[in-house]
């Protein structure tokens, strides 16, 4: 068999994008075609005028949200496989894009400001956000193992750079590093993961795993099923999930602030997505057998993102372990099988999205020295200097500890319905009794907001005071939290029909 | 579909618009933002005084409980749930009750003063709205909203204004009522499956249950409780907290301790009394059986709290902890009323709600009085106030006699009906609570006694004035309310006629016609 | 489908992997470190090439021409981040970086 | 009588004394001490008169139709089932009572303006004294369960104001809070002997009639059987409530403490009514009691048991107003023992005679104490007869009437009552009580001349006494009138039965239709005259064998007092002195155990179990926090040890699974 002969015979004919393709996919090609020129600009902009960049890249970020929406408009329930069934164009995608979108135009707001105090270089950071939200937006719609792998990597290299981007201080350096090393190491097992699941199903489009799967269920050779597990592996990483969690705590307090707001949001969004493509759509023939990892992954996440951050007196750390304990909640929707359990998950994206944002975000408005004033002894008593920020932080703190009128609750409670509907009451009620525990330390950071200040270790710590772009911005966002948490059916309805649209293939192959 | 204007839902919006009147007013027209908080407690509390009057005119809808003015509006129609209001006997005294108090709670903030106006009149109106919800939904999530959400403005309030052990007793408050709550919602999911995906409570409570299977731990083989059994206790808790019965009592002492006259108004008053509401209204309509099969438990709670409450109260040295204690006392009455599972126990039960939130509204206002005027909480340090304030003796008298359920005041009223009640289950309940009254008695005339009579006390401060007009005309229509409810009671009686019936009738307990023989408290659980 | 040779190079692959991944655990230096997750990527290429030969079909191949181009950017950035640690810290050692736990 | 007349008496009588207790306490104030005095008496005089004007009323109607119960508003409504509504009822008995208390108050309110004279809290003493009477009444005046309960507590309370009037004093406070808390238990006792009522009460037909109203209760008293459990447990329950309020034998240690009152108070609450209420409840309820033989027994003994202990008590105590204190203990004994055996009639006769000569020795002692300024230590006293010549003869009459001397009020009653002794009463031991009865005679003459010769008759022991002035004329108005009641009331009423049929018995007659009607329990029967005449003589002899020896041992001191008593064996004198230990007894085992409960509850229970619980689940998941924390060491090596052990580890379970 010559070459020649494999060519033609296997691959489906190689053509260039046609044109149909690169309109289903102009939201990440807008924002990949923003990143690059973002980098010429760069070269060319005198350093005084900095925040021309970011300027720029808010409005690619908002041409690109725009393309979204039309597009969500236009697809209406169809899902349309694009360059080779690589991609998947779907609402499903569009509503991870829409999210990460938010999270990205959030950041690039509130940066300026936060950069100039922080005195970081602006340089490559709007660059680097641009590629990170592109490799998102690409994990977001991908359809192909290929494309999955590949656009992780867009997305951690990019996020590795912007955990080390401050230059001169240690704690980012070592962020940085870490962050890569495991990274890399996560990646590689992901791969051989996919090389095994490639290897035994003979494809690489999930679609076509996804027959291949539901063809012979009888005899599941055990090399397929460690493929999953490792694939599992690498994405549950990615998502700091329980076992493989150790490498959130540092990184989120080593990198500047604005990066780990963006990094904790983005990439658990982009990274849920690719789970649920892989694990709630295409694998669900196996679900007997993944279902017993996922579960325990989920109760572990729950257990010690929970019960260690208790312990924590740095607001990014904690977070860092709130987002583990998120990370659990949502997991529980994927180890529920079930298509009421994915809209669970995407609506508890959103929540989680809006919510950590607006705490983090509080902070970045008034963050100061170089620890970004993220210990809560240096928070303690903004109640009082800056009382409209520290209501928006209280408001999304008590949304993640998941009080009723806020979005946080629905995240929740939909998906502890979907649990209870399909009878895994014990995970429900692990997922009960730990939100139990989260409330204590949210609470106690809320007290702390609002405590008088002791100025015992010499001088108040004073506060920067909010630039007025951004705190526009954070109060949108929080405002978001309150408002959907009332008028839940809006996001409710969205998810559906992002749901719907995903299980389009497997209902008609 | 809402048949009609919809009423009930004018009962919500009014606070909410206040609350956000209020929240919009510059924090400098302290005088506008006080209007605005009377406007909306004085709108909320007549509209609610409309609702009573034609109560009886109004149409009544609905299977096991029928209830007025109903309204059903489409919200999350996938998974069933639904905005439903309605109102029954039960909750329309409960909503006159949180009416009045929350119109207290205003008025006496207004006559003591409160240094962050916008913050506290906001949180408080709005606070109104989330109890006013609660009482009004019959559909279960929007009742675990309004249950839940109550707790958001309610922890900025208590944790913002109070003494110095705000912090603490709130965060206990919090973190464990919602611990309890997280429980109750998954039974809240749990009923929504088992009534085919609805969370209506008419469609709930026409569930059928029977082929419960009893859940054994695996390995062990131990027989556990039916899934049932579990909900049922998830939701007893959750309210048991909330009432509170004893063991689960331990952040009330420390909140009332720390909260202002004008915050225990409404918070003694009414936010405590929901816990009896959630048992009356959902532990036992929807699980009948399982509060047969717990009634000796829940009498024990009662009993428990009324017994512990009284002895707390005789031994306390604060003054504002013993009103918190024989509050636990009252409340430990009320369930008492509630749990006996008889007609006239109910109707005492709903009856002495109404009466102690008058009273404790009245001792807690009392108590900030007094702390104001000599300075100090600590009852052994003050003595002999009788000479100085006469009308406060007269008054504080009225209300502790009340408190202490003398016959010819409206705390007996309720006392009688639920002891009767509780005798009707069985004898021995009706001796131990009678064994509370002599108590109640006690205590309660050591801190009247202990306050204003004995030669003054040396500690005490010179030139201590009587009560100011204003002070006066606060406790006055309080106290005609205890004399007025004490000789006629029946005004409470008449309006929940039906609905008790209906609620007896929907716990099986007992025909809703006639009244059966005192039958001895039987154990058996069914099969 | 595997037959006798195939066998063999899935064995290899595995094993190459098995020595990337206590390269990885082993040693201190980050260099080296950084040579074995290459090592590991590159094990994965063998047997997805391995894979593409049995399956008959070109898939393979390409995604390892893919793993192949990431490596290389995953180089670039990773010597960069090196660098930069050594000249903040002055050390090459892993253990060394645990400025940072709870 | 017509509903609408008893209505309106109902409300007049009730309705005078609550607007003069209002106006008082409204606008009453030391500066108009004139209009407070004024309102204060002419409200119960008012009060007084309606009653008359209801008695004569009542004499013209026929006999059949006296009672007569009026309903005045629905208290509580209950569905299917239980309704309360306010009754009262005004017959011959209510009607008795009702003129007592209002005659007896009438005076005493009198007698108060003169008292009260220095006192600058006197707006409040008639607000509290009207409030007193209003309660009384309506106590009297109900005719349903929940109305008397609720004029149960009235009166409690008023006593407990009244008993606490100088609230300066740190002893008058804790007798106050002393009597309302014996009060209290006496008032559950009778709310749990209602719920008994209610849930037994069975019409003729067998159904469930839920009514707490008296009348339609006697009505159908058939359901319950003579002697069953559930009728013994009511009256048990009701003699408690009446010990409560008549200071009998175990609830009787608040009446001593509370002559911390001002004497008139002693003397309208403590001797006229509020402790007569406990008989009147007891005759009230004949019907229950007549089927409960057992409780009727044990009514007796205690009141034959409590007559006795009190008597001796009075003998060895020195504060004037405690030893009329005990006396009255003593009388009520008496009149539980007459009731008790089914005597009605005769207990309530003794009442009212009882009525008119303890106010007036309460009201005498009250001179004593003004003339003495506020001293109530007799030792201190002696002789005073001389400076306050009226109080004395007028303390004489009510002495003599007291201890049954022949001819005043207080013989008739007595030997009337303690004729009846001698056939009836519980089973065996009736001629025992019979007997200890005629003794508390002879310990009835000895106290009462005691006293008399020890204020009024010797020569002073210390220089007070010659300050002293007779009272101002006010006073000695109503002491007049009381001692002319005590001495002639008899001779009107009831003669004892040993004057055969000539005698005078127009009050047995008025009062028979209430005691006779529809009771089928065995009523006393009447005593023969020939007994009659032996029960007299016996009585009669006893009291003067007392009166005599009183007499000899204080006015002519031949075998001096003090070695009369070394020789009574010495543990007896103790008791008396110690009032037989029961303030002790009760507080040790009572009082002390509940606060030791309540302190153990406040400093071990909360802290510990109830807090501990929830502090521990806190500090329990804090702990595990802190057992997971180590993990995270930092180093990149060991977070990846750690991801590909539990990478690996899930490989195993996963495929582990499926290969077996």
């Amino acid at each position: 068999m010559t070459f020649a002969h494999m060519l033609a015979a296997t691959l489906p004919a190689l053509q260039f994008p046609s044109g149909a393709d690169v309109v289903h996919l102009l939201p990440e090609l807008i924002v990949g075609g923003g990143f690059i020129v973002t980098m010429v600009l760069d070269t060319l902009i005198p350093p005084s005028r900095k925040s021309w960049l970011a300027a720029w890249s808010l409005l690619v970020l908002l041409a690109s949200g725009a393309v979204t929406v039309i597009d969500w408009v236009t697809v209406g329930g169809q899902q349309i496989s694009v360059y080779a069934e690589s991609f998947s164009y779907d609402r499903f995608g569009l509503f991870i894009n829409a999210l990460i979108l938010i999270a990205a135009i959030f950041v690039v707001a509130l940066s300026p400001s936060y950069l100039e105090r922080q005195k970081i270089h602006h340089g490559e950071f709007y660059s680097l956000i641009l590629a990170a939200s592109a490799g998102m937006m690409f994990l977001g719609s991908s359809e192909s193992l290929m494309m999955v792998f590949l656009s992780i990597e867009v997305l951690s290299l990019a996020l590795y750079l912007l955990s080390g981007f401050r230059r001169g201080n240690t704690k980012s350096q070592e962020a940085g590093f870490k962050y890569f090393l495991m990274g890399g190491f996560a990646s590689a097992i992901l791969l051989m993961g996919m090389a095994l699941v490639y290897g035994e199903t003979g494809h690489t489009q999930l679609p076509a795993i996804a027959q291949v799967v539901a063809a012979d269920l009888q005899s599941v050779d055990p090399l397929l099923l460690t493929g999953i597990v490792l694939v599992f592996v690498g994405l549950g990483f990615k998502v700091s999930a329980a076992p493989f969690h150790m490498w959130t705590p540092d990184v989120y307090e080593g990198a500047p602030l604005a990066v780990t707001a963006f990094m904790s949001v983005a990439t658990k969004v982009a990274a849920f997505a690719a789970i649920l493509r892989i694990f709630s759509v295409a694998l669900t023939p196996l679900y007997t057998h993944w279902e017993v990892a996922v579960s325990a992954i989920s109760i572990l996440s729950m257990l010690i993102g929970n019960l260690v951050a208790l312990r924590q007196t740095n607001i990014k750390r904690m977070l860092a372990y709130s987002g583990i304990a998120q990370a659990g909640y949502m997991l529980i929707g994927v180890a529920v099988s079930g298509s009421a359990a994915i809209a669970g998950v995407l609506v508890y994206l959103a929540a989680y999205t809006l919510s950590t944002f607006g705490v983090l975000a509080g902070v970045m408005l008034v963050a100061k020295g170089d620890d970004d004033s993220s210990s809560y002894r240096s928070l303690r008593g903004l109640g009082h200097a800056h009382p409209y920020v520290a209501a928006m932080m209280a408001l999304s703190l008590l949304s993640l500890a998941g009080f009723p009128p806020l979005l946080g609750f629905w995240g929740k409670f939909f998906v502890f319905t979907s649990a209870i509907q399909n009878g895994q009451i014990a995970l429900a009620i692990w997922g009960v009794l730990t939100s139990a525990i989260s409330i204590f330390y949210y609470i106690r950071v809320i007290l702390i907001l609002y405590s008088p200040q002791e100025s015992e270790q010499g001088g108040t710590v004073s506060w920067l005071a909010p630039a007025r772009v951004g705190a526009v911005v954070v109060g949108l966002g929080v405002a978001a939290t309150v408002v959907l948490g009332v008028f839940v059916p809006v996001v409710y309805h969205l998810a559906l029909s992002a749901r719907d649209a995903l299980l389009v293939r497997i209902a008609a192959p | 579909m809402t048949t009609g204007f919809s009423w009930l839902t004018l009962v919500l919006l009014v606070p909410i618009l206040g609350a956000v009147a209020i929240l919009c007013t510059p924090r400098r027209e302290a005088w506008l933002i006080k209007t605005f908080a009377l406007i909306a407690a004085l709108a909320t509390g007549f509209l609610v005084l409309g609702l009573l009057l034609n109560y009886s005119q109004a149409a009544a809808t609905g299977s096991p409980i029928s209830f007025k003015y109903a309204e059903n509006v489409q919200w999350l129609p996938q998974i069933g749930a639904s905005y439903r209001l309605g109102l029954d006997g039960l909750s329309a005294w409960f909503l006159a009750l949180n009416a009045v108090v929350f119109l207290l709670g205003v008025v006496v903030a207004l006559v003591r003063g409160v240094d962050r106006p916008k913050l506290f009149f906001g949180l408080l109106i709005l606070t109104e709205a989330a109890t006013a919800g609660v009482i009004l939904s019959t559909d279960l999530l929007l009742f675990y909203l309004f249950w839940e959400g109550m707790l958001l403005p309610l922890y900025f309030l208590l944790s913002s204004f109070g003494n110095e052990k705000r912090q603490r007793a709130t965060v206990k408050f919090i973190g464990y009522t919602v611990a309890w709550y997280l429980l109750m919602l998954l039974a809240i999911i749990y009923l929504h499956t088992q009534a085919g995906g609805s969370f209506s409570y008419d469609a709930i409570a026409a569930r059928q249950t029977t082929g419960q299977s009893i859940i054994t731990v695996p390995g062990f083989g131990w027989k556990l409780l039916t899934p049932d059994q579990f909900a049922f206790l998830a939701f007893a808790l959750a309210f048991a907290i909330k009432v509170p019965l004893v063991p689960f009592h331990t952040w009330l002492p420390d909140l009332y301790e720390s909260l202002p006259a004008s915050g225990l108004t409404f918070f003694a008053g009414i936010v405590s009394k929901l816990g009896i509401y959630g048992f009356i209204r959902y532990a036992m309509t929807l699980f009948p059986k399982e509060m047969h099969d717990f009634q000796g438990l829940l009498l024990a709670l009662a009993l428990l709290s009324i017994l512990y409450g009284a002895f707390m109260a005789l031994q306390e040295v604060d003054i504002k902890r013993i009103v918190a204690y024989s509050s636990i006392s009252h409340l430990g009455f009320i369930s008492l009323g509630v749990f006996a599972l008889t007609v006239i126990g109910l109707h005492g039960a709903i009856l002495q709600v109404i009466n102690h939130g008058i009273i404790i509204a009245a001792l807690f206002i009392i108590m900030e009085l007094i702390e104001v005027r000599t300075g100090t909480r600590d009852r052994s340090l003050m003595s002999g106030l009788e000479k100085a304030m006469p009308w406060m003796y007269f008054l504080f008298m009225i209300t502790a006699l009340a408190a202490l359920g003398m016959p010819g005041l409206n705390g007996f009223a309720g006392e009688f009906m639920i002891m009767l009640g509780a005798f009707e289950a069985s004898w021995v309940l009706a001796v131990i609570a009678g064994i509370g009254v002599v108590l109640a008695g006690w205590y309660m005339l050591r801190l009247h006694q202990g306050l204003m009579h004995d030669p003054l006390h040396k500690g005490t401060k010179e030139g201590m004035t009587d009560l100011r007009l204003r002070e006066r005309w606060v406790l006055i229509p309080l106290c005609a309310a205890m004399v007025a409810l004490g000789l006629f009671p029946n005004i409470v009686g008449q309006l929940d006629q039906g609905s008790v019936q209906q609620y007896m009738a929907a716990s099986h307990t007992q025909p809703a016609s006639a009244i059966t023989q005192p039958t001895p408290l039987t154990h058996e659980v069914h099969a | 489908m595997s037959t006798g040779d195939f066998q063999f190079l899935l064995f290899l692959g595995t094993l190459l992997f098995m020595i990337g991944a206590t390269g990885v655990l082993i040693r201190r230096n980050p260099l080296v470190i950084f040579m074995s997750i290459e090592l590991m990527l590159n094990s994965v290429n063998l047997v997805l090439v391995a894979y593409g030969r049995a399956l008959n079909s070109l898939a393979g191949q390409v995604f390892a021409f893919m793993v192949i181009v990431v490596a290389a950017a995953e180089v670039v950035v990773g010597l960069a981040m090196v660098t930069r640690v050594f000249r903040a810290e002055h050390t090459l050692d892993v253990d060394r970086l645990d400025e940072m736990k709870d | 009588m017509s509903q609408g007349f008893v209505t309106t008496v109902v409300l007049l009588v009730l309705g005078f004394p609550l607007i003069g207790s209002l106006i008082n306490a409204a606008f009453g104030s030391a500066k108009r001490r004139g209009l407070v005095n004024i309102v204060g008496t002419v409200s119960i005089g008012a009060a007084f008169v309606v009653s008359a004007v209801a008695l004569i009323v009542m004499l013209t109607a026929a006999s059949s139709h006296r009672a007569v119960t009026v309903t005045l508003w629905n208290w509580y409504v209950v569905g299917g089932s239980l309704s309360v509504a306010f009754q009262a009822t005004l017959d011959q008995l209510s009607i008795i009572m009702l003129l007592v208390v209002t005659g007896v108050g009438f005076l005493i309110h009198v007698y108060s303006v003169g008292y009260m004279e220095h006192d600058e809290g006197v707006a409040r003493f008639f607000a509290y004294m009207n409030f007193f009477v209003f309660s009384m009444l309506f106590l009297v005046l109900a005719a349903d369960l929940v109305f008397l309960i609720i004029g149960w507590a009235l009166v409690a309370v008023s006593s407990y104001f009244l008993i606490g009037f100088w609230y300066e004093r740190p002893s008058a406070v804790a007798a106050a809070r002393k009597a309302f808390i014996t009060q209290v238990i006496g008032d559950v006792a009778l709310v749990i002997a209602a719920f008994l009522i209610v849930t037994n009460v069975m019409s003729p037909i067998g159904t469930h009639i839920y009514s707490l109203s008296m009348p339609t209760i006697f009505h159908n008293v058939a359901s319950f059987q003579y002697g069953s459990s559930t009728v013994t447990w009511i009256c048990l329950l009701l003699a408690i409530g009446a010990f409560a309020k008549s200071a009998q034998f175990p609830l009787h240690t608040w009446l001593p403490d509370a002559m911390e009152g001002p004497t008139p108070v002693s003397a309208l609450i403590h001797a006229a009514t509020m402790v007569t209420a406990g008989v009147y409840l007891i005759a009230r309820f004949h019907p229950l009691f007549d089927r409960a033989p057992i409780i009727q027994g044990l009514v007796a003994c205690v009141g034959i048991g409590t007559s006795f202990m009190a008597g001796i008590i009075a003998l060895s105590q020195v504060d004037i107003k405690r030893v009329i204190a005990y006396s009255t203990m003593s009388q009520i004994g008496l009149m539980i023992y007459a009731v008790g055996m089914g005597a009605y009639a005769a207990g309530m006769y003794h009442l009212v005679t009882h009525a008119f000569f303890k106010a007036l020795l309460f009201l005498g002692a009250g001179n004593v104490i003004h003339a003495m300024h506020d001293e109530q230590d007799i030792r201190v006293m002696g002789g005073l007869g001389k400076r306050l010549k009226i109080t004395e003869k007028s303390f004489l009459i009510g002495s003599l009437a007291l201890s049954g001397i022949p001819l005043f009020a207080g013989w008739f009653s007595k030997e009337n009552l303690l004729g009846y002794g001698v056939l009836n009463g519980p089973g065996h031991v009736a001629l025992l009580l019979y007997i200890i009865g005629v003794c508390i005679n002879v310990l009835t003459g000895l106290y009462a001349f005691r006293l008399w010769a020890i204020v009024f008759k010797g020569e002073p022991q210390t220089a007070r006494p010659a300050a002293a002035h007779e009272a101002p004329r006010i006073m000695l108005v109503p002491v007049v009138i009381l001692a002319a009641l005590s001495a002639i009331a008899g001779f009107f009423l009831w003669w004892p039965v040993a004057f055969g049929s000539v005698r005078v018995q127009d009050f047995t007659q008025f009062l028979s239709p209430v005691f006779t009607s529809i009771t089928s329990g065995p009523l006393a029967h009447e005593p023969g005259v020939a007994s009659g005449w032996i029960g007299m003589l016996v009585g009669t002899a006893m009291s003067l064998i007392g009166v005599g020896g009183a007499l000899r041992l204080w006015l002519r001191r031949e075998p001096d007092a003090e070695t009369v008593a070394s020789r009574i064996p010495r543990f007896i004198t103790q008791l008396s002195m110690h009032k037989f230990y029961f303030d002790e007894l009760y507080d040790a085992a009572i009082v002390r155990p509940l606060r030791a409960v309540a302190k153990w509850c406040r400093k071990l229970i909360e802290p510990e179990i109830m807090d501990g619980w929830v502090e521990g689940v806190g500090i329990g998941v804090d702990d595990l926090g802190n057992t997971l924390q180590p993990f995270q060491s930092g180093l990149i090596r060991d977070y990846i040890a750690y991801m590909v052990f539990f990478a690996l580890l899930f490989v195993i379970i996963i495929v582990g699974v499926v290969v077996r």
